[in-house]
């Protein structure tokens, strides 16, 4: 990925982000940051994460925003009425954070020389980020994180339903 | 460079030339076909000189005209960037998941191997599961941006039914993933070019009919067609969430419909009936069981390729026209009922048998 | 190949299997009467303890790598198991109080949160411990909000929910810069690597330190990332507020002082210094602010930030003795703010949380031995020797006074002496005013009185006879390497 | 070649943009999409490394992110409905006990 794709891309995907949390009606949130995950699972493909990038689509894009915007939808949220007195936090807020960005930035717009790893240019085996590499990782070294998100799945459903179903019997 | 640009812009205008005048058809003969199964005249003003198959060019040609040309309405306190987008957002993902559906084998040109699969993508399975997943997000603007309760009403249905038989499609793509080992389509359509006993095509229906069955329940669930049609529902909810939509914005909403048909058809056709597949024609000619044989040049073996692959999925468009007309529309509990508690368990069963049997087959 | 060595997992695996028998037996157990899924999970986790017990002095790992069976985790093992069966106790008679219809799924999930503890004391690999905090972190945000009547439940998930994803963000961060800076996720590679990073990879690996800190700042409720901290703690039914209050926190320790003090112990030099700071502000806001409560469950969660601090004290020494200190103190903790919970649970009754104040007035002089517990406990939170609490600030200090630290031990000890003054104000409530109003106390009430004739007896014990206790949590530190 | 650290360098932008979200919001769910945000960029951090390691764990890695993060966004939003069902606001400041 040169220059030339990433700059664009990344200012897209930092505008959509901003979109987020700029705008006042959490639809029009929802929508930017579905836009975001896509343009992420784009800069995926870039990066040769072909299977991460199509399971950011399904799990992040078709599934968690949906969710989102269901609920949105069901509890027939109005855009937020802006409130004065908020004012100062966000200046506060956003200043202390450019602030951050600003000094947390400034270590890494350069080249990776001191980062561990063999580099960005180079030849990319062609099993790179298939779906078999990624299988070989997940069932060996990560076998019990794997496993353990079973749990955490059976932990989740059993929670939501117990807190939104309408009638614990 | 350039030609491999050109191909590949060869092969997006063929398949979007076989996808888009097909969807247009599926509008005249959903209706014709809807009399033919009520035992009654139907569809039958649209004719040219007498001849009632004109009905069609009708369709193809009038029928998107008098969309064109009709006034774009958008209500009053309507969101009008989304409103306009929507119906876009429903189209758009639904025509690009053709991309990975592989209509053919390889074209031989002078010593040139063409694959006849527009992005030959090593996920190719994932993502078209991938790009129906955003077909929700159509239906969710559509119905919340119109400012109408009714579309509301749709759009929520929308989303959480797709969202629902999601999982249960993803189970069965799961299954056929683990039946093939590739995620691949071309090599999916590939593998079951070989035979079963000698005789029987290595056809994926043969291995899971039980994923076929919830593959077919859930793409129609997904295309949101009768039995299913809840987010749409005429009688209780207009339109559902195309409700306030006129002109071509109405026209995007009503193509994806049958586009979708088209996709769950190819989807189908490639993960359980050989997808490309001619039966005993392979890359030489025919080679029939009982040893006769009759060779053939490239180009027409790739002909009855797209040819067979044309019928299939023409047949399974037909199939769930077929369906539309025969069942009634589920109660929205039924629905979820059908989802959640039929379908992903019996997913979920059909996978580990699936596992194990391969397993069982790998050791012995 | 798959490393699967199941004996490494035990306890966790125990702890799922006992959630999951809960679940089933929930099917099976249809009348008003479910104290037996209560009972189910507390003889699950009496196995659990006594397998993990049993593996003390194995130091196994397994499973590539990726989880250890040291003597710190079967010690933190253990103190799970407590304070689990202590929540458990305690919920069996609460559950009833608040007629909570979703029974069966709240012992399962108390079960599920102790599963992905475990799981943490035993990582030794950044994702497998993030995996069991998000287990354990899930089905806290569920049981702050699972009385669904109750307003303030709902409220306090959902602060709750929102303040620890918020904290989960800046742990995975963080987790990505170690990542990036040490091409690992498995602690001991980590540690292995930190010491000879230097250039980007050190900046990558303070960055992710940095984040790191945040996070476990969240989670432990140290200052300034403390604000939840009180209304979750109040709006939770007091069951669940005793379990994050004593085994969440407990678990956020295990992993903040398992990665802080050995796999990046190398970086001591960049952490300790902040984490003096925090300390100190942890302590005396968390003290000053306890003062100034009118409500019981509020001062308490106060008083836990506080302990947060002191806590952090230990870890400031970044060495042996403040390691031990921890573990222990946080042995005396669990067992002294169970017991301090517990009371407030028998305390009230049916339609009546009683969670002023006010309500206390007078209920020892009626409840004698209710308010001989809660002196107990009190004067152990304060502080007061001859209780769980003062052997382990003693500890905690003496640690910090060794590594140069004396004058944040000079400030804890100002703190337990400005929190004498709530702690015994309550007292003073107890037993000096006259009583308003009667409360049903441990009548009647089996597993309460259960739960505080354990903490008690354990919170004396550990006052008189603490070395055999720290000698324990020595061991346990020192098989970290 | 666009080296790592300009991948690095966005994924910070886009955590600190999630966090300010997180802080400057007082709209429950827009807070709950912040930290999607947040913890998006890390996964971008993630692949980002994977690819300048040719290690497969980052991208290992992002598929349990997913996974906590849709676990955590069904509890969330139940946690949300549970709420709504007792008032009929999701702005942190009506809710008594959200303010900080």
């Amino acid at each position: 990925m040169t220059l030339l794709t990433f700059l664009p891309l990344s200012a897209l995907i930092v505008i959509f982000a901003l979109g987020v949390i700029l705008n006042r009606h959490p639809i029009r949130s929802a929508l930017c940051l579905a836009v975001t995950l896509f343009l992420l699972a784009v800069m995926f493909v870039f990066l040769d994460a072909h299977l991460v990038a199509a399971l950011q689509i399904i799990v992040y894009a078709g599934a968690i925003l949906v969710l989102f915007l269901f609920v949105i939808m069901l509890l027939n949220l109005e855009a937020d009425i802006p409130q004065r007195r908020r004012r100062n936090l966000t200046i506060a807020a956003t200043a202390a954070g450019l602030v951050f960005a600003g000094v947390a930035l400034r270590p890494f717009l350069g080249s990776d020389a001191g980062l561990p790893g063999v580099g960005m240019s180079g030849p990319v085996p062609d099993t790179f980020g298939t779906a078999a590499a990624i299988g070989q990782r997940l069932f060996t070294h990560f076998v019990l994180p794997f496993e353990v998100t079973s749990v955490l799945l059976l932990v989740a459903v059993l929670g939501a339903v117990v807190l939104a179903k309408k009638k614990i019997g | 460079m350039l030609i491999e640009i050109v191909i590949i812009l060869v092969k997006i205008l063929a398949v979007l030339g076989m996808v888009m005048p097909l969807a247009g058809a599926l509008g005249w003969i959903e209706r014709k076909g809807s009399a033919l199964i009520h035992d009654r005249i139907g569809a039958n003003r649209a004719s040219i000189y007498g001849f009632a198959g004109a009905g069609l060019v009708n369709t193809l040609v009038a029928d998107p005209l008098k969309f064109a040309t009709k006034e774009d309405v958008i209500p009053r306190g309507a969101d009008r960037l989304l409103h306009t987008i929507a119906p876009c957002i429903n189209l758009f993902p639904v025509l690009v998941a053709f991309a990975v559906l592989p209509f053919g084998d390889v074209l031989l040109v002078g010593d040139r191997e063409i694959n006849l699969q527009i992005a030959p993508l090593g996920i190719g399975v994932m993502y078209v599961l991938a790009m129906m997943s955003l077909g929700v997000y159509g239906v969710v603007l559509g119905g919340w941006a119109s400012n109408n309760r009714w579309s509301l009403l749709g759009g929520i249905r929308g989303s959480a039914q797709m969202i629902s038989y999601e999982l249960p499609m993803g189970l069965a793509i799961i299954a056929m993933i683990l039946t093939y080992g590739t995620l691949d389509l071309q090599e999916m359509a590939r593998a079951q070019g070989e035979l079963i006993w000698g005789w029987l095509p290595a056809w994926g229906i043969f291995y899971q009919p039980v994923a076929f069955l919830i593959l077919l329940v859930a793409g129609i669930a997904e295309s949101k067609r009768i039995p299913f049609d809840l987010p749409e529902s005429e009688s209780e909810l207009i339109s559902g969430y195309f409700t306030e939509y006129s002109g071509i914005k109405h026209l995007m909403f009503f193509m994806t419909d049958f586009v979708e048909v088209i996709i769950v058809s190819g989807l189908v056709s490639t993960l359980f009936f050989g997808g490309w597949q001619v039966p005993y024609l392979y890359s030489s000619g025919f080679e029939f069981p009982w040893g006769a044989s009759i060779a053939l040049p490239n180009i027409a073996i790739v002909l009855l390729q797209i040819v067979s692959f044309t019928l299939k999925i023409v047949f399974f468009c037909w199939f769930q026209i077929m369906i539309r007309w025969t069942i009634p529309r589920f109660r929205y509990d039924q629905l979820m009922h059908l989802g959640w508690l039929g379908l992903l368990p019996i997913g979920f069963v059909n996978i580990v048998a699936t596992a194990v049997a391969i397993l069982a087959t790998q050791s012995a | 190949m798959i490393d699967v060595s199941w004996t490494v997992l035990l306890p966790t695996l125990l702890a799922t299997g006992t959630a999951f028998a809960v679940l089933l037996a929930d099917l099976a157990i249809t009348g008003p009467e479910r104290d037996g899924l209560g009972w189910i999970g507390i003889v699950g986790l009496l196995a659990t303890a006594v397998a993990t017990a049993n593996a003390w002095g194995t130091n196994a790992t397994g499973f590539a790598g990726t989880v250890v069976l040291d003597d710190y985790a079967v010690y933190f093992g253990l103190l799970f198991c407590l304070a689990t069966i202590l929540t458990l106790l305690i919920s069996i008679d609460y559950i009833g109080t608040i007629s909570l219809k979703a029974g069966g799924e709240y012992y399962a999930i108390t079960l599920f949160a102790a599963a992905g503890m475990f799981l943490m004391a035993s990582s030794n690999d950044l994702i497998v411990f993030f995996l069991g905090l998000e287990t354990m972190s899930i089905a806290a945000y569920v049981l702050a909000g699972i009385w669904r009547p109750d307003l303030r439940s709902s409220e306090a998930a959902m602060k709750y929910f929102l303040l620890g994803a918020f904290a989960t963000g800046f742990l995975l961060f963080g987790i990505a810069l170690l990542y990036g800076a040490f091409e690992t996720t498995t602690l001991g590679d980590i540690a292995v690597g930190v010491g000879s990073s230097a250039g980007l990879q050190r900046t990558l690996a303070l960055g992710g330190m940095a984040l790191l800190l945040v996070g476990f700042g969240f989670k432990v409720a140290a200052v300034p990332f403390h604000a939840w901290a009180p209304d979750v703690y109040e709006g939770a039914p007091t069951a669940v507020t005793a379990f994050m209050a004593a085994g969440v926190k407990a678990a956020g320790f295990a992993v903040f002082v398992r990665i802080f003090m050995h796999t990046l112990a190398a970086l001591s030099v960049d952490w300790s210094s902040v984490l003096a700071v925090l300390a100190v502000l942890t302590m005396t806001i968390g003290n000053l602010s306890a003062l100034r409560q009118s409500n019981i469950k509020r001062m308490l969660a106060y008083s836990s930030v506080s302990h947060a601090g002191y806590l952090l004290v230990g870890m400031v020494a970044a060495d042996a003795a403040g390691g031990a200190a921890v573990l222990y103190y946080l042995l005396a903790y669990v067992l002294m703010n169970t017991g301090a919970f517990a009371v407030v649970v028998a305390i009230g009754k049916r339609g009546e949380p009683n969670e002023l104040l006010d309500d206390y007035d007078g209920v020892g002089l009626e409840h004698p031995a209710l308010g001989l517990c809660m002196t107990v406990f009190m004067l152990s939170l304060a502080g007061i020797p001859a209780f769980a609490g003062f052997t382990g600030k003693f500890y905690l200090f003496s640690a910090a006074v060794q590594s140069g630290y004396a004058w944040l031990a000079v400030v804890g000890v100002l703190n337990s002496v400005v929190s004498m003054y709530y702690y015994g104000g309550v007292l003073m409530r107890m037993f000096m005013a006259d009583p308003t109003k009667s409360v049903q106390g441990t009548a009647h009430r089996p597993y309460l009185t259960a739960t505080l004739a354990v903490t008690a007896a354990g919170t004396v014990m550990l006052g008189i006879l603490p070395s055999w206790a720290y000698e324990l949590a020595a061991d346990a530190f020192a098989s970290l390497g | 070649m666009v080296p790592a650290t300009y991948y690095i360098a966005l994924s910070v932008l886009l955590f600190v943009i999630g966090a300010i979200g997180f802080l400057i919001r007082r709209n429950l769910i827009v807070m709950f999409m912040s930290i999607e945000l947040m913890l998006n960029a890390a996964n971008l951090a993630f692949v980002a490394f994977a690819r300048h390691q040719l290690s497969m764990d980052g991208q290992v890695i992002v598929f349990f992110v997913m996974t906590v993060a849709a676990a955590e966004v069904a509890v969330g939003l139940a946690i949300l409905i549970a709420l709504f069902r007792h008032r009929e606001t999701l702005n942190a400041d009506e809710v008594r006990m959200l303010r900080w």
